[in-house]
């Protein structure tokens, strides 16, 4: 038992990052709403850039600004840092875009809701 | 200078793209001839490269002059080369054929951001194929992403704006899968250099085999959503059959295929074939293809309109490509990557006389194409040719490509898939069949209709006759095509 | 939205954020920030000005055409330093083999082309963050 | 009986990969496959080699600055993409053909 507490204090921001995931899986799957649907995307985006920096840190670690006067400090792995910039850039963009989406099809169907949308179109393919 | 044409290629793709919206007068006609002439300058200097790799071999290509651990880094060899050469030779037919269906499509306003999506679109698939380095494909295909929603979404239709909106969702998702999938292998490999990131793993696979195991899950899940294979094809035919059709051409016959590229790079590249064989990968793949092949020729025979079937279409020949894939077998892989080629020509020849059909004469509705073939004998001829080939008559590339997948499949001693491939291809000849049948020999339903060549604009006749032609050529001649593909696939297997 | 005290208070933290904006990207090699941050802070000047005025009034202070023009000319600037390292560097985007001037370590004016990339960046993304929220705001407006 | 249903396969999902994840190297250790050469160096050389402190900075204009051009074309495209959905229907609203 307390190895698991151990192992689960040493992994706790991976599991915390997959419990973001499924959340936000989670919201995509159930919710008809597209504006939800977005917000669980964002949700898993988020877990993913929480699980990538997460790999990056060091126990005592400092920001990797290299400090020239004191060589002797230990600095985090800046690579995933780094990397998790570009995913952010790219989810805002994800994000502005399928919003417009949404936006069109607001004012084309009158709802921001999938069920609801469908169903209309089914209408007009039986008539 | 020769080592630079594969980037300065690819450079000259987006500093195009960025130039046209700051075009001022006649927008349209100048996006038009400048995407041209670019792409045909950029097909003959990546013929020079491949040519050139051919002579002096294989090389990569550092930014920044790094070392390979450190920067990114191109890998230009007989596939990548000879991937790219296919993918710009292939659009600028499509282009070609754009210019003068496009117009009927979208908006005149709309023409020239049209052009710079597809430049886009192209930018980041020839960089998929050339990179090595897995951060780098995730960046270049999260633009595909977007570049292949935008061009479905350019045509300002409702259902277009939902097919968009659901293809973005899923795509989103699996490039979420695939960047929890690097984050676990960075983690225990502390590359992103596919050759280092090989290298590492291949010595410590033991210690973490549940890594290995969930990231290869993640990546082939992400991968498998994009690639349309069968039970996560769900967003492919609204996507498909909405978009206008030179963007129906493109995502069916390239953007799909890059994925399978990308499949092909993480499994041989990143992981290494003994490591995918001992987790038991293959085995589902199988499954999953041989599924694909099957349902989706299932879904194709009930549609009604043109292009909503050839994107069920497209689902079951993804199943080939993947079925020759799992078998791991030099022969195996080497089929899947041809079929890649030959399905690739075959779409683009049916979407383009299924456009041609829509801009001729507005008819999308199977039921209406009786006679079809005496009022616009040339489309349907093409037409003909890739169908003939999608169900695997001899002398079509369709059929060189079922045979070299019959002969993986026997040499792999797995007769039964044997079975789905000839199944699957009865079933191809039950959706296509009909419809040439009724187009040549059934009688116009309008009186007064005379046997002559249709009137088409000449850019779209151009690119239909090349189509039909290389098609063709590619049947009588498979080894043009066989010939760098089992180069390609030694290169994976070494 | 027109309400007085919004406007005069956005007045006096406008300019405060569009200098710290500058700062972040300027100093960006060599302590915390860089073009993605500055760029966004300067966006967010941007959007307030939005917001506590009228969407109107900024989109006259900066209109589409400007934002084209930066978002094609940040791509260029960054192709074109990449471009000078083939002729000199003998490969694409070199920064010490290109020739650019590297310096002292923390001085401002170092680094070789970091800082001109960090800069480009800075502005795109500014312009990038702008042109989104006066697109979608003024589909709204629409309505 | 639908949500039902996508909660009890997720709660698998989350316990499957909760437990393979405890498997996994420790959160911030030193020891980590992933703090490896290449970390150390760009910790050690963006300062000589690069000029920069910021080592993030170094890394994303620098040793992966090709990265970062495909990041900005995200920019650009999503703002292409972002046009080509709302700017085309405001100008051109009596095209719209509902069928």
């Amino acid at each position: 038992m307390n190895d698991f507490l151990i192992d689960l204090a040493n992994h706790i921001n991976y599991i915390a990052a997959i419990a973001l995931f499924v959340i936000g899986l989670y919201t995509v799957l159930t919710h008809s709403n597209l504006l939800k649907k977005v917000i669980g995307i964002n949700i898993m985006e988020t877990a993913v850039f929480l699980f990538f920096v997460s790999i990056g840190f060091v126990n005592n670690g400092n920001s990797p600004i290299i400090d020239l006067g004191d060589l002797g400090k230990i600095y985090i792995n800046p690579v995933p840092s780094s990397l998790i910039l570009t995913g952010i850039v790219v989810a805002v963009s994800i994000t502005a875009y399928s919003l417009s989406l949404i936006i069109r099809l607001y004012q084309a169907y009158g709802t921001m809701d999938l069920d609801e949308i469908l169903a209309m179109r089914s209408e007009v393919n039986h008539d | 200078m020769i080592k630079h044409i594969p980037v300065l290629v690819q450079v000259s793709l987006l500093a195009l793209a960025v130039l046209l919206p700051l075009l001022k007068k006649n927008k349209a006609a100048k996006s038009k001839l400048l995407t041209i002439l670019l792409l045909a300058v950029s097909v003959a200097f990546l013929l020079i490269s491949l040519i050139d790799v051919q002579q002096n071999g294989a090389f990569v290509y550092n930014f920044g002059n790094y070392e390979s651990f450190i920067g990114i880094q191109y890998s230009i060899n007989a596939f990548s080369t000879f991937m790219s050469f296919f993918v710009i030779t292939l659009a600028l037919i499509i282009m070609i054929f754009s210019t003068k269906d496009i117009d009927h499509e979208i908006a005149q306003s709309s023409i020239s951001q049209y052009y710079t999506l597809v430049l886009i679109l192209l930018f980041s698939m020839v960089g998929m194929i050339y990179t090595n380095d897995l951060f780098n494909m995730y960046v270049f295909m999260e633009i595909l992403s977007l570049t292949s929603c935008a061009i479905i979404s350019i045509k300002s239709k409702k259902e277009n704006y939902l097919a968009a909106l659901r293809y973005l969702v899923l795509n989103t998702i699996g490039s979420l899968s695939v960047l929890f999938g690097i984050a676990l292998l960075y983690m225990v490999s502390g590359h992103l250099n596919m050759t280092m990131m090989n290298q590492s793993i291949s010595m410590i696979w033991q210690l973490y085999p549940t890594n290995i195991l969930i990231a290869s899950g993640f990546m082939l899940t992400g991968f498998a959503i994009k690639a349309a294979v069968f039970p996560l094809h769900i967003w492919l035919p609204d996507a498909h059959s909405n978009a206008p059709t030179p963007s129906s051409a493109l995502l069916s016959s390239l953007v799909v295929k890059i994925y399978v590229f990308a499949v092909y790079k993480l499994l041989f590249d990143v992981l290494g074939r003994n490591i995918i064989i001992s987790l038991g990968i293959p085995t589902v793949i199988t499954v999953f293809a041989a599924a694909g092949m099957l349902f989706g020729s299932i879904f194709a025979i009930g549609q009604k309109d043109i292009k909503r079937m050839l994107a069920y279409s497209s689902v079951a020949q993804i199943g080939y490509i993947f079925l020759g894939l799992s078998l791991m077998t030099e022969a195996g892989l080497a089929a899947g990557l041809f079929h890649v080629v030959s399905h690739g020509l075959m779409k683009t020849a049916l979407f383009l006389s299924a456009g041609s059909i829509i801009y001729y004469r507005n008819k999308r509705d199977i039921r209406d194409l009786d006679g079809i073939g005496i009022e616009m004998p040339v489309t349907m001829v093409v037409f003909a040719i890739a169908a003939l080939g999608m169900i695997g008559i001899p002398g079509t590339n369709g059929f060189m490509s079922k045979l070299y997948l019959s002969f993986a499949v026997l040499g792999a001693g797995q007769p039964l898939l044997l079975g789905v491939i000839l199944l699957s291809s009865y079933l191809n000849a039950v959706y296509y069949l009909p419809i040439i049948i009724s187009a040549f020999l059934k009688e116009p339903k309008s009186k007064n209709v005379t046997m002559q060549v249709e009137v088409l604009p000449f850019p779209m006749l151009f690119s239909l006759i090349t189509i039909g032609f290389l098609c063709l050529l590619t049947g009588f001649y498979p080894t043009l095509v066989m010939n760098f593909i089992t180069q390609a696939v030694n290169l994976f297997l070494s | 939205m027109d309400d007085l005290i919004v406007k005069v208070i956005s007045r006096i933290v406008i300019p405060f954020m569009i200098v710290y904006g500058i700062y972040i990207i300027l100093f960006g090699h060599i302590s915390p920030g860089g073009g993605f941050s500055g760029g966004a802070i300067l966006g967010a000047a941007m959007v307030l000005y939005t917001l506590s005025f009228s969407a109107d009034v900024a989109m006259k202070k900066f209109p589409h055409s400007v934002s084209m023009k930066l978002e094609s000319g940040g791509i260029w600037l960054y192709i074109f330093i990449g471009l000078i390292g083939i002729f000199t560097a003998d490969s694409f985007l070199s920064n010490q083999q290109g020739g650019f001037y590297i310096g002292n370590a923390g001085d401002l004016i170092s680094a070789g082309m970091i800082p001109i990339l960090t800069v480009g960046i800075g502005i795109k993304v500014a312009s990038t963050m702008i042109t989104l929220f006066h697109t979608i705001i003024e589909e709204e407006g629409h309505e | 009986m639908k949500k039902g249903l996508f909660i009890f396969v997720l709660t698998l999902l989350f316990i499957i990969l909760s437990y393979s994840v405890m498997q996994m190297p420790a959160l911030g250790s030193v020891d980590n496959p992933a703090y490896n050469a290449t970390t150390r160096y760009y910790l050690d050389n963006s300062t000589t080699e690069a000029g920069a402190q910021n080592v993030i900075a170094a890394i994303i204009t620098d040793y992966r600055a090709f990265d970062t051009l495909g990041e900005t074309t995200v920019l650009f495209t999503s703002i292409a993409a972002v046009l080509s959905v709302l700017a085309s229907l405001g100008h051109h609203k009596k095209e719209e053909n509902h069928g």
